[in-house]
């Protein structure tokens, strides 16, 4: 059974004036139906890019797909022309942006912008689509709807706005939802909400959802599994369990030791660790492990050659020489 | 809206009128005469000049005459042209067809271009075909219109014969033919006016599209899967289209005032020419009607502007 | 321009040594081709314009009968005009009146413009309507009057007190500036109202900016768009503008041979000497050519949000 | 000229020995016009005034219209259609399409009768004994376009409506020292106060133009302007009129009943107006658009090389203006108690007669009439240096900076470090100011040249015409103040009488601030010797007497050198070759428009 979604190999380059960044040097990812997998890593290791890159919504120039491939339901999208492209958006494959308060068209009525989505897809008409706008502001619990659906963006909170790119999003039941930060605009009660309510839609159509955030505590809270990106190489995938229990990757590790702990910051005065040094040059990336310079437990081998992603338990896999040795 | 409108209107009025007073004395001030052509023939009398003068009521101080006029404008009688003794109104209603037909066209030429040559431009910076769109703006506004004017004159009248360069508004054709020869005798000055206009409002689209496409909400648009010519004309031209519409609303009344320089090259005898000879001729009336109709234009096409402004983005409420 | 951070991949900020904002302008204008071509050419038209006559020395109104309507040759390489006067001496010196009344004057529309648009945008209420009435009694000023008036009343007094060119100059300049200002105040006022909304304003008058430093540093350079387009048309606008004055007796005295006259005089013998009319028509282009560019290149260097 | 010398020119005229036509040519020589020299003839006798054979051109056609349309191009567009209203020569020729004079002038200066049925004269009664009264007889059976007679109480009443002070009519000066009677129906007489050689000038060409009496009797005096007629002509003319858009085109109908038999040949009339004289050629010479293109001040190199299309060609018909300069007798940068150019001052530089004279040879109108005005600008001898005895037609005009510089040199005027001659601290420093046209800014081009080469520096000023020719009070840039040293314009002298003309230079007639600058004494010359003869020749009886009287006045203003004529400008017009127009040098283009054929 092929899996929704699989990207194997995924490289995407931008031009810049001093040369190729290489932005994602390499990516596997899969989806399942139904799974909620998560994308985390500091900002700049490449995971927007990758979620861009699935609808190609990145510009090309200066972006470019330099190798892999990003299997839709067994069909490759790389090679697919714009016109194909469009019959993927947003009917399969629905995307929701991190800057709720500008990736609303400000001249546009909110019910007018959900509309034009099902109209395209569903050929609805005018009033038709108009109430399908109204079912889903009522279905991502927008008060009176109805009503609602006539304003502009302007007229919503931060996160009501959000709430209607996710009404728009899931306006044509697509299969897999990708979420590229979803929450880190708003505030952490709002960003509670929004999280439950992307649950509740995932159980209620059934669909995937790819999320992509910086923060572990989203992650704990939401993912089935977790895949964890360091510039732009992934440098382990676990299920979330798994991950958190038992970490393989160094720098895995330094991400969970840095997540302030409530248990224990109330008992005692716990110090944050944090990870030393910085991300390094994608211009010109180091040959070996990217994350030698910055690893407590690095080694000659780590800088020499590059680890490859081994799976070292089932569906735990690992980019360390020493996973093994290193499970804390 | 409705109370902002009417707020508008009220304001207006009072506008106007300190238009009127400050144009009124501009006028008398300003040199020239009415009957400067009897003062070169040593044959007449110059008592007559004087006589004429003073019968126009063109020696009283400037006051008297501003309330003379602004009382018989409210009575709806807009005086006669010292010169031709003709009512001013009359005198405007003649023109008004042709100015509208030939400067009007011009405009709408000039969107034409304008519109899809910037819009394309845009969306292609710095490609092949924003450079030459770029330099054709630039020979375009570079080159005056008598210049153009006459260039065109001696390719198409008489270099290869096609079309007649005097405007003449007593065509004795009738139906279709009346108005192949109407064309033909249009296109030019339409042209010369419309590329010359055009030139210029391609520079301030490009200008305007530029600054909308890199925004978020574009790709959003594309995200939804709708095709790249809807979200270019949906998403970014209607966005880029707010500081255009000013831009458009402000050259309305120009539409009415004419372009002097086209109407004298074509002989078009539009409302341009007629504010032109009024001027150096100083036939007050006449000029205080046509400008008085200028100034009420351009005020109402202001308050149409941020209307539509204000409809275009409804960030913009009213206060 | 109503934006925010694009939402394209921002590549990793590669550490480089620490580049000032202007040698980094200057690095992106460097890479826009057509701008530094026209900024040369502009370079070159204005070095001919002031050092020309010293080499060119041809006198400007020297009659020569023998040699009326000449096309270009070696002793006139722009040719000669009826009366058989050197077309390039001319071209020369009207230049240096021609440019330099074309930029005060733009210099002028602009600058009142702005300053009248972002008052208006930034002030709203009764100052707002107070200045667009003002724009609007403009707008609707026939210029022709005014000019004659304006030009008769101060003409005798200012050729006084600085001598006839340069009391013309300041004439001229500050008339075309009073009649071209309308358009632009009327731009910066519609972007000044949209920008004021935007949320880095607000969060700029949060960290305190005074208004003024509001105006001058967050809002109006993001208004220069707009601005930039219009400042080059009005340069054409002022060269062309010159020379419907002196048409009428108002600019510069008939022997001053600027550009704009140059294209008047010419026009009657185009199809017999179009070279008469060549020489200040793509002076003219040239000039208003490379300008744009140099603008577009600099709005371009200055605005980091604009991808190369 | 003395006065026995004319009378010894006209006798050889009466014996035959001399034709009228050279007798003109030398008369214009001295500056009186044709039609004045023909008057002379006609009052002593020797050559009737009437046209001859040779005046007009036949008229072929053999019936009336079927010559399809005749379209007329001006450059300056007609305002309104009264003659009596008709400022400026666009508006008489807009009316002369419709109303008619009782004679116009032939281009040989001889009358041609119209309304009349023939030209008084001394044979046929018309000019009384002694010169005072003049009889005309009106032709029978012509109609206005409206039906109604044509009769003597037309003719009355165009006089009592023009000397009417109310009506402000610009023909009021032809009218106003004469008493007109009506003697029948068809014949009118007219007397004047004293015997006046000139006695052609009222119900004659432009000022004569007849208005139905019908129509305008009860808009006479001061609501004459708000005539509906005034829109709507309704006249005698071969044309009837259609519609007529001020500033914009006049359009006009064949006269099915016009009073002269198979005319007029056109069918419809359009005279289109606006735009500028060098593309008014353009239609004619080069695309044929228009059959006629109306006084085209274009410079004489470019309306060649629009013949070469071979399509037209241009006609020169020479008239009574003349493009001159005058130097300023008063000094215009002194105010004396508010007034420049006051006659209380002196020009400190033209006082000195050597500068006079070095102007006058400063200006090169070999090269004006050369590459400036060509065909359209002769160089003239007219009110130049006359001879003792008038010899040939073009007296010798000089032009030589050398000789400038030595009489310059002469007079003390030293070369300064900036080679600009002065002389106690006088700077032959002048603004030459004049209207704005091509031609006339070129001929200030070659002047400053010439002035520098001889030390004078000649700084230019051009106003637009209609601030110039203003007589608006307020306005410093008018021609009639002079607020500058020097200044050039052409002045025209549409009537034959030199005594309306040579009045502008008698010293009442001074422009001045106490007058308004109504004073038609421009350039401020001032000679006692010079009203003497005025008035003498006001009050002489001897018609003979008094044009040389006159001639003598011409002689002292130009020999002053105050005034410097450059070129004739006669009417330069441009027609198709196939159209046959009947042109005048003494009366308006449209004078005889019936006459006007096409040879197909």
């Amino acid at each position: 059974m092929t899996r929704l979604l699989e990207i194997s190999g995924l490289k995407v380059h931008f031009r810049t004036d001093d040369g190729w960044v290489r932005a994602v040097d390499g990516v596997d990812i899969g989806v399942d139906r139904g799974e909620t997998v998560c994308i985390v890593g500091e900002s700049g290791c490449g995971k927007t890019v990758t979620a861009k890159t699935v609808l190609k919504l990145i510009d090309m120039p200066p972006g470019r797909i330099v190798d892999g491939s990003i299997m839709w339901q067994g069909r490759d999208l790389v090679p697919l022309a714009p016109a194909q492209m469009r019959g993927i958006r947003a009917k399969e494959i629905g995307f929701i942006f991190q800057e709720p308060m500008t990736s609303l068209n400000p001249v546009y009525t909110v019910g007018d912008q959900i509309a034009e989505t099902v109209r395209e897809h569903e050929g609805l008409s005018r009033r038709a689509a108009m109430d399908r706008a109204a079912e889903m502001l009522s279905l991502v619990n927008i008060p009176n709807p109805t009503k609602r659906v006539h304003d502009y963006p302007h007229q919503f909170s931060g996160g009501m706005r959000q709430r209607v790119m996710i009404a728009m999003a899931l306006s044509c039941n697509p299969k897999l939802v990708i979420a590229d930060e979803p929450t880190t605009a708003l505030d952490v009660t709002i960003q509670a909400q929004i999280l439950d309510l992307l649950e509740e839609m995932k159980e209620r159509l059934g669909m995937a959802v790819l999320l992509i955030t910086h923060a572990m505590g989203v992650v704990a809270e939401n993912a089935q599994r977790v895949i964890v990106m360091y510039a732009g190489k992934v440098v382990e995938e676990a299920p979330v369990g798994p991950l958190f229990a038992r970490p393989r990757h160094p720098y895995t590790q330094g991400l969970i030791r840095s997540i302030p702990r409530l248990d224990l910051a109330a008992t005692s005065h716990q110090r944050l660790e944090a990870i030393p040094g910085s991300v390094p040059s994608l211009l010109h990336p180091p040959v070996g492990c990217r994350f030698a310079a910055r690893c407590r437990h690095a080694t000659p081998e780590c800088v020499a050659t590059e680890p490859p992603l081994r799976e070292i338990d089932p569906g735990h896999k690992v980019a360390c020489h020493h996973a093994e040795s290193l499970a804390a | 809206m409705l109370q902002y409108l009417t707020r508008r209107l009220l304001i207006a009025i009072p506008s106007l009128l300190g238009i009127s007073v400050i144009l009124f004395t501009i006028l008398a001030l300003a040199p020239g005469d009415p009957f400067e052509e009897l003062a070169t023939n040593p044959a007449i009398p110059p008592d007559v000049r004087a006589h004429l003068r003073a019968s126009l009521g063109m020696d009283d101080p400037v006051h008297l005459r501003y309330f003379a006029w602004l009382t018989s404008m409210l009575h709806g009688e807009w005086g006669f042209s010292f010169v031709s003794r003709i009512p001013v109104d009359q005198l405007i209603l003649q023109r008004l067809p042709t100015t509208i037909a030939v400067i009007g066209t011009s405009q709408i030429v000039a969107l034409c271009i304008a519109l899809p040559v910037g819009v394309f431009a845009a969306t292609r910076p710095y490609s092949l075909f924003d450079q030459i769109a770029n330099t054709l703006a630039f020979i375009g506004f570079s080159l005056p219109t008598f210049f153009t004017g006459l260039l065109m004159i001696l390719l198409f009248s008489i270099h290869l014969g096609w079309l007649p360069f005097v405007f003449r508004t007593s065509i004795d054709a009738t139906g279709w033919r009346w108005w192949w020869e109407m064309a033909r005798q249009s296109i030019m000055p339409i042209m010369v006016l419309g590329l010359f206009q055009g030139a210029a409002w391609t520079r301030y689209v490009r200008s305007a599209v530029l600054d909308v496409i890199r925004l978020d909400h574009v790709t959003t648009a594309r995200a939804k899967g709708i095709s790249e010519g809807s979200v270019t004309l949906k998403h970014v031209v209607r966005n880029a289209m707010i500081p255009v519409v000013t831009l458009v609303a402000l050259q309305m009344p120009a539409v009415f005032g004419g372009a002097i320089v086209t109407e004298q090259i074509f002989r078009v005898p539009g409302v341009g020419s007629l504010l032109i000879t009024a001027i150096l001729a100083n036939d007050t009336p006449v000029i205080m009607g046509v400008t008085f109709v200028f100034a009420c234009l351009v005020v109402f096409f202001n308050l149409v502007a941020d209307i539509l402004y204000g409809w275009l983005d409804p960030r913009i409420s009213f206060r | 321009m109503a934006g925010s951070i694009p939402a394209s991949a921002s590549a990793e900020p590669v550490r480089r040594p620490h580049v000032g904002p202007w040698k980094e302008a200057w690095r992106r204008f460097r890479k826009h081709r057509l701008a530094v071509v026209s900024a040369a050419v502009l370079l070159l038209l204005i070095l001919g314009v002031l050092l020309g006559p010293l080499f060119w020395t041809l006198p400007i109104d020297e009659i020569d009968f023998a040699a009326t309507l000449q096309g270009p040759t070696l002793a006139h390489p722009l040719g000669t005009d009826d009366l058989g006067q050197d077309l390039l001496a001319r071209v020369l010196y009207g230049g240096r009146i021609s440019l330099a009344v074309g930029f005060t004057a733009m210099l002028v529309a602009v600058g009142l413009g702005i300053l009248v648009g972002s008052t208006a945008g930034m002030a709203g209420g009764r100052t707002d309507a107070g200045l667009m009435w003002l724009t609007d009694l403009f707008l609707s000023l026939p210029q022709l009057p005014l000019l004659l008036l304006i030009i008769y009343l101060f003409r005798a007094s200012l050729t006084e007190v600085v001598g006839t060119e340069l009391g013309v100059f300041i004439l001229v300049v500050s008339v075309i500036g009073a009649f071209n200002w309308m358009p632009v105040a009327r731009l910066v006022r519609a972007q000044f109202l949209s920008l004021r909304e935007k949320e880095f304003v607000e969060a700029a008058r949060a960290l305190g900016a005074s208004r003024r430093r509001l105006v001058l540093r967050h809002i109006l350079p993001n208004a220069l768009g707009p601005v930039i387009v219009a400042a080059t048309i009005d340069i054409a606008a002022a060269i062309i503008a010159e020379s419907t004055l002196s048409f009428l007796g108002l600019g510069f005295p008939p022997d001053i041979p600027t550009w704009g006259r140059l294209l008047f005089d010419a026009k009657d013998n185009l199809d017999f000497a179009p070279h008469w009319a060549l020489a200040p028509g793509i002076a003219i282009f040239l000039t208003v050519v490379s300008i744009n560019f140099v603008g577009d290149g600099l709005r371009d260097a200055l605005d980091p949000r604009r991808v190369l | 000229m003395m006065e026995d010398d004319l009378r010894q020119m006209i006798g050889r005229v009466q014996r035959g020995t001399l034709s009228r036509r050279g007798f003109v040519k030398r008369m214009a020589a001295l500056g009186i016009t044709a039609p004045m020299a023909t008057q002379l003839l006609a009052i002593t006798g020797a050559a009737p005034a009437a046209a001859q054979s040779g005046s007009v051109p036949a008229y072929a056609p053999s019936r009336r219209g079927g010559g399809g349309a005749l379209k007329i191009l001006y450059w300056q567009a007609a305002t309104l259609l009264n003659p009596h209203f008709g400022s400026g020569t666009t508006n008489n020729d807009a009316s002369r399409v419709f109303y008619e004079p009782l004679a116009g002038w032939a281009t040989d200066g001889t009358l041609f009768p119209i309304l009349a049925a023939e030209i008084p004269s001394t044979d046929n009664g018309g000019i009384s004994a002694d010169g005072r009264t003049i009889t005309w007889k009106l032709k029978r059976g012509v109609k206005w376009h409206d039906g109604v007679e044509f009769s003597a109480d037309d003719v009355v009443f165009n006089w009592e409506y023009a000397k009417n002070p109310a009506t402000a009519a610009v023909t009021s000066g032809s009218y106003r020292d004469v008493n007109v009677v009506k003697v029948d129906d068809y014949t009118v007489r007219v007397e004047f106060a004293q015997p006046s050689p000139f006695w052609a000038d009222a119900f004659v060409a432009a000022a004569g133009q007849m208005i139905p009496k019908h129509l305008f009797k009860d808009f006479v005096g001061a609501n004459a302007r708000d005539a509906p007629t005034n829109l709507r002509p309704v006249g005698t003319g071969a044309y009837k009129f259609v519609s007529f858009a001020p500033g914009d085109n006049l359009r006009a109908e064949l006269n099915p009943n016009y009073h002269r038999e198979n005319r007029p040949y056109f069918d419809t009339l359009e005279i289109k107006g606006g735009g500028d004289a060098a593309s008014a050629a353009r239609a004619v010479l080069q695309t044929g658009d228009y059959d006629y293109a109306w006084s085209l001040q274009v410079e004489d190199a470019i309306l060649k090389r629009l013949e070469e299309a071979g399509k037209g060609r241009v006609n020169i018909v020479d008239g009574g203006s003349i493009e001159f300069v005058q130097l300023n007798t008063t000094d215009p940068n002194r105010e004396v108690d508010g007034e420049r150019s006051s006659i209380k001052t002196e020009h400190p530089a033209f006082r000195d007669p050597a500068v006079r004279q070095a102007m006058a040879l400063l200006i090169d109108r070999g090269a004006l009439e050369q590459h400036i005005y060509g065909r359209g600008g002769p160089a003239t001898a007219n009110f130049l240096n006359n001879p003792p005895r008038f010899v040939s037609p073009n007296t010798r005009w000089e032009f030589s900076i050398q000789k400038a510089n030595e009489i310059l040199d002469r007079a003390g005027w030293a070369r300064g470090r900036d080679g600009i001659r002065a002389k106690d601290n006088v700077r032959l420093k002048f603004v030459f100011q004049t209207s704005v046209n091509a031609p006339r800014q070129r001929t200030q081009a070659i002047y400053k040249q010439a002035a520098q080469r001889a030390g004078i520096d000649l700084e230019l000023k051009s106003v637009t015409a209609s601030v110039f020719f203003s007589s608006d009070v307020a306005n410093p840039d008018t021609y009639v103040k002079l607020f500058a040293d020097m200044q050039m314009y052409t002045t025209t002298m549409p009537q034959a009488d030199p005594e309306r003309f040579m009045n502008q230079y008698t010293s009442w007639e001074c422009s001045t601030k106490a007058n308004n600058w109504q004073g038609r004494n421009i350039v401020r010359f001032r000679s006692e010797e010079y009203d003497a003869l005025f008035r003498q020749a006001q009050g002489e009886l001897d018609p003979v007497k008094r044009a040389s009287l006159f001639i003598r006045m011409n002689d002292m203003v130009v020999n002053s050198n105050y005034i410097i004529p450059l070129v004739k400008r006669p009417t330069v017009s441009a027609s198709l070759n196939n159209l046959n127009p009947v042109l005048s040098a003494w009366d308006g283009t449209i004078w005889l428009l019936g006459d006007w054929y096409r040879t197909t």
